[in-house]
């Protein structure tokens, strides 16, 4: 094949064929840009509906089917709804703030998505601290849902927002430490080299008993950090009716939506690219067609994905200090000691290697 | 120790409890427990029972079997039915005797209790099984359900 | 579970709990007439003495008070106090009447049985019967600038009220 | 749990927030006005009468067989048993000899409702704490009682199928043979919920001590049905007070001496258990027989006072009616279960967090226009 994958180099040598080769750089980040904008606009409106069928299955139900085939247009139309919706707000809200919220939230779940590698080559941005970008930028993302809650000036708004704030900081630690028992075993941060070392075995094969208890503390607070049930305190309808974006409606209220969806893509890519080999295929079947790694890739995140709707449709809500608990009780402590043991293993060359 | 024996516990718990509702994802295919329903109208019968609305069956010469008792009217707790009646000559025999003119029926105040059903002496109303009665202006919710020209049957006074 | 529990009790008779409160408070009107139940008539200042003493006492402990009812008996307004023991399973009623129409009050028993409290307030709701020492007498179902007490007999509403 | 913060100069400040009249908690339009310390609950007022009809009124310018029909809208999850109220009380009030028919058809009826009230309720509580699937679920089993009630009754929710004498109709001749279909089926399907719910340890650490009622304080605040049960406290009116057929079959009263939410949880599961066993020990021995007993077009109670108490699902519901010997009562009051259960609230939610509150009511089992009427 002759097209290289590499979309940034191709992109760029096509441009300053006819542009000086700054501006070739420049149109290069807009176009990457726009793509990955519009991949994603897409492909989050498609986990919505995906999240609806799923729900629809698990609960004996048939979910959107009026809108297109199979209803495969029903999140476009909700999207087309929302846009010509009216944006209202409450009186003494702060304006200013409440109109930054949603984008925070979006921005930063779009910035995440940077960096993933889709298969060889296939990325925008081999960035070689990736691992430690993802958890720093998914981490800004709170602070659109602080923003938002303070600033519609309600209290079902406010407590919401306050729960996501402890909800957010506590997990991230989880996050964090389990990625990096997985690091000790790599040796690298950059996600394109964590795939390179995937090639003698996925990484949870190879770290086995540490990396799968890994690979489960790593769900459960990725669950968590994305606000999902059940850990939806942030939201717990039951509760708090919306929680922080009560006073949201139309396109701002769909961004704090649409950043949820991407927001488990990406914890479900990045548990894909560092316990399961990212675009690798299962034995190396299909290693002759670079290409197919995107099939490999995807896939392997929406049964992530699945698995965390599938919590979502099964578990009852925990209560705020029962979350609390659950991270600095249980998650945490075990995460020291599995790095523990994530060291000895590797020190005592314990892992399984093909 | 307890500690971990709880988390494995916990976790067991978990699994068992997704356990059931993969059961259910696994056999969704069989198909669901809604109904999808403007599109099944035509199979989409009613139990015989059902109480969808009072009406008054006419037969094919345009008789009902009203006599005008309103001892329904009575019965109804709502003061749903209204009959307006008057004296009218009977064409047979000739006396004057007492004949409905309008059974009205509001079905917007109509709690569906059945007891002028039950109080009807001549079986003269029953209850249509149809249940979409959901109309643009409250007006038309009132009926008239003696049909225009309808007299009553001749032996039913008996 | 599995053992079969004996629900049936030994019961006072009517006549033995008459026998035993009329020895409490002297003057009381005792009647079974029109009723299933032993109905004893109380004089407003005696109502909440009479009350705790059937709660406390160790042969009565009416401890359950399962239904507390405003009345409006034409000229009186009152309340009937059903009574039932939660060891005893018997059932006695306490009627309570008074003649002031204008500004007609009672004495809680919120005291007592902690149910009363939302039962007083419905009741004071609906027919204007204060309860003296009741911690949050105000109207409940209704509004609080709604005039007059629905429940009453002479209470006139021609807008809402549809008279067959 | 010591919540305070010691040696603080932080100031906190409690604030008043409003969950309803139209909350997802609240299951209808039951507005509480709440007073908090950040997330603990010091206070909950409930501020009622967004759907009072005032029932009681309307009854005293009905006739006895119209008072039926509006017991359907008070608590609509067990409108039978409702209906069963009135009419035995006229009945009583009148001494009439009610065919055993009737009272078993009653009995039935009765115990299907109660489980469809509790199906109701399992969704709903599974949806309180966060559980969106079990919603579904519980409807699915409770379609298919729905669909006895519609087939025999005519109505799937306001039945209004009793009537002072008996019943308006005979039972549908598929009656026994879907009833049947439904407990071979429910057998199945009640240890799911288990299954799905019961075990669930998140579910167990939102429910377990939480909402903690004593038995005094049941009694005390009037507590019946499965919330005063739960407290350990025997409150079963169809033990106590037996009516219609329950004398004629054998079971158990459920109960736990817990007193929180769990205990009131693990109530109503076992009470769906006793009134399948209730139902199979009647359906077949339905009796023969006339489903009415004449009584007068006019119905006329004699003069005094009548009182009745049936266990609906939710507890213990009264029916005083006072007659002065007219066609129409003098006065019908209703002592609804949901009533008492409501007033114990405020008691069981403070010092909890919102979550607690909102998993307290949901084992209330309030249905609100029971509680407004």
């Amino acid at each position: 094949m002759n097209i290289s994958l590499n979309i940034t180099t191709t992109i760029t040598e096509f441009l300053s064929g006819f542009m000086s080769e700054g501006a070739a750089n420049i149109g290069t980040m807009v176009v990457i840009a726009l793509i990955y904008l519009a991949i994603f606009a897409v492909a989050g409106l498609y986990l919505v509906l995906l999240e609806r069928k799923v729900a629809a299955w698990f609960q004996l139900r048939l979910g959107p089917n009026r809108v297109g085939p199979w209803g495969l247009l029903q999140t476009m139309a909700d999207a087309l709804k929302l846009v010509s919706k009216e944006l209202t707000g409450t009186v003494k809200a702060d304006k200013f703030l409440y109109n930054l919220a949603p984008y925070f939230v979006i921005v930063s779940s779009l910035m995440a998505l940077a960096v993933f590698p889709f298969t060889k080559e296939f990325q925008a941005f081999d960035i070689n601290i990736g691992l430690f970008f993802l958890i720093a930028i998914s981490s800004i993302g709170v602070i659109g849902i602080l923003l938002g809650g303070w600033a519609s000036n309600n209290k079902f708004a406010l407590i919401g927002a306050m729960r996501s704030g402890v909800q957010t900081i506590s997990y991230e630690l989880s996050v964090g430490l389990s990625l990096i028992t997985m690091v000790l075993l790599t040796g690298t941060l950059q996600l394109s080299e964590i795939i390179e070392v995937q090639k003698n075995g996925w990484l949870i094969v190879q770290g086995h008993i540490p990396a799968i208890i890994a690979f489960m503390i790593y769900m459960i607070a990725g669950t968590a950090e994305t606000n999902r049930a059940p850990f939806d305190m942030v939201e717990a309808e039951s509760e708090l009716g919306a929680g922080f974006h009560t006073e949201y409606s139309g396109m701002k209220f769909a961004y704090f939506f649409l950043a949820e969806f991407i927001n488990m893509f990406i914890i479900a890519a990045v548990a894909t690219t560092v316990f399961f080999g990212g675009w690798l295929s299962p034995f190396g079947i299909t290693e002759s067609i670079p290409w197919l790694g995107v099939f490999w890739f995807i896939g392997k995140t929406f049964m992530l994905v699945f698995l965390m709707m599938w919590f979502r449709w099964t578990f009852p809500r925990l209560r705020v200090d029962q979350l609390l608990t659950l991270e600095w009780k249980y998650l945490l402590p075990l995460n020291l000691l599995n790095i523990i043991l994530m060291a000895l293993i590797v020190w005592l060359n314990l892992t399984i290697q093909f | 120790m307890s500690y971990f024996g709880d988390i494995v516990k916990g976790i067991k718990t978990l699994l068992t409890g997704m356990s059931v509702t993969g059961k259910y994802f696994i056999t969704s295919r069989k198909g669901a427990i809604t109904q999808q329903y403007p599109d099944n109208r035509e199979t989409l019968k009613m139990f015989e029972r059902f109480r969808g609305e009072v009406v008054m069956p006419h037969d094919e010469n345009n008789e009902h079997r009203c006599t005008g008792c309103q001892k329904c009217e009575i019965a109804c707790p709502n003061g749903t039915i209204e009959i307006i009646w008057d004296r009218q000559i009977d064409p047979e025999s000739g006396k004057k005797k007492k004949m409905i003119d309008q059974h009205i029926y509001h079905l917007g105040m109509c709690t569906m209790c059945g007891l002028c059903i039950e109080a009807c002496p001549t079986d003269a109303i029953v209850w249509a099984q149809n249940f979409e009665n959901s109309v643009y202006d409250r007006s038309s919710l009132t009926k008239v359900l003696n049909q225009p020209g309808s007299k009553l049957k001749a032996g039913v006074e008996e | 579970m599995g053992l079969m529990k004996d629900y049936k009790t030994e019961v006072m008779t009517n006549q033995a709990l008459q026998n035993l409160i009329s020895i409490w408070i002297p003057d009381l009107e005792f009647t079974e007439e029109g009723s299933q139940f032993l109905n004893i008539s109380v004089k407003p200042e005696q109502l909440h003495q009479l009350l705790s003493q059937l709660k406390s006492n160790n042969e009565t402990s009416f401890d359950y008070l399962f239904c507390l009812t405003g009345m409006d008996w034409g000229k009186e307004l009152g309340v009937i106090y059903h009574l039932e023991s939660t060891s005893h399973r018997h059932i006695i009623v306490v009627k309570v009447q008074t003649e002031d129409r204008e500004n007609p009050t009672l004495d809680s028993v919120c005291d007592i049985w902690k149910t009363a409290d939302f039962h007083e307030r419905e009741v004071y709701d609906f027919f204007g019967i204060k309860f003296i020492n009741h911690p949050n007498l105000k109207r409940l179902f209704l509004t609080d600038e709604w005039e007059g007490f629905p429940l009453r007999k002479d209470y006139v509403d021609e807008i809402n009220m549809v008279i067959k | 749990m010591d919540t305070t913060i010691k040696n603080s100069n932080l100031k906190s400040e409690e604030y008043f927030i409003n969950m309803g009249p139209q909350h997802p908690a609240t299951h209808g339009v039951l507005r509480l006005l709440l007073t908090i310390d950040g997330e603990i609950i010091k206070k909950v007022e409930p501020d009622l009468g967004y759907i009072h009809r005032s029932i009681e009124k309307m009854c005293e310018r009905d006739s006895y067989q119209q008072i039926v029909h509006l017991t359907d809208r008070m608590d609509y999850l067990s409108s039978h048993i409702n209906n069963e109220a009135v009419c035995l009380t006229v009945e009583n009030a009148l001494q009439l000899e009610i065919p055993d028919r009737v009272k078993v058809i009653r009995t039935i009826i009765g115990e299907l409702t109660r489980i469809a009230s509790h199906c109701l309720w399992w969704g709903v509580m599974g949806m309180d704490v966060g559980a969106l699937t079990t919603y579904f679920y519980g409807f699915r089993d409770r379609e298919m009682i729905n669909d006895i009630f519609e087939e025999t009754c005519g109505a799937r929710l306001t039945m209004n199928y009793n009537i002072p004498g008996g019943l308006m109709f005979d039972i549908h001749p598929n009656f026994v043979k879907r009833t049947k279909e439904f407990i071979a089926h429910f057998k199945t399907k009640l240890p799911e919920y288990d299954t799905l719910l019961t075990g669930n340890v998140i579910f167990q650490k939102r429910m377990k001590g939480v909402g903690i009622l004593t038995k005094e304080d049941a009694i005390s605040f009037g507590a019946s049905g499965p919330v005063g049960r739960g407290s350990g406290y025997s409150c079963d009116v169809r033990k106590y007070h037996t009516y219609s057929a329950y004398d004629k079959v054998t079971f158990n009263e459920a109960l736990k001496t817990d007193g929180d939410s769990f205990a009131r949880y693990q109530v109503r599961i076992q009470e769906m258990w006793e009134s399948m066993s209730i139902i199979e020990q009647l359906i077949d021995n339905i009796p023969e027989g006339d489903v009415q007993v004449a009584t007068n077009a006019v119905i006329k109670l004699p003069k005094g006072e009548f009182y009745q108490k049936v266990e609906t699902a939710r507890g213990e519901l009264g029916v005083y009616i006072n007659s002065t010997g007219t066609k129409n009562p003098y006065r019908v009051k209703f002592r609804s279960p949901g009533f008492s259960n409501l007033s114990l609230l405020n008691h069981i939610a403070v010092g909890g967090k919102i979550g607690d509150l909102v998993a307290s009511m949901a084992t209330l089992d309030l249905v609100i226009p029971d509680i407004d009427r």
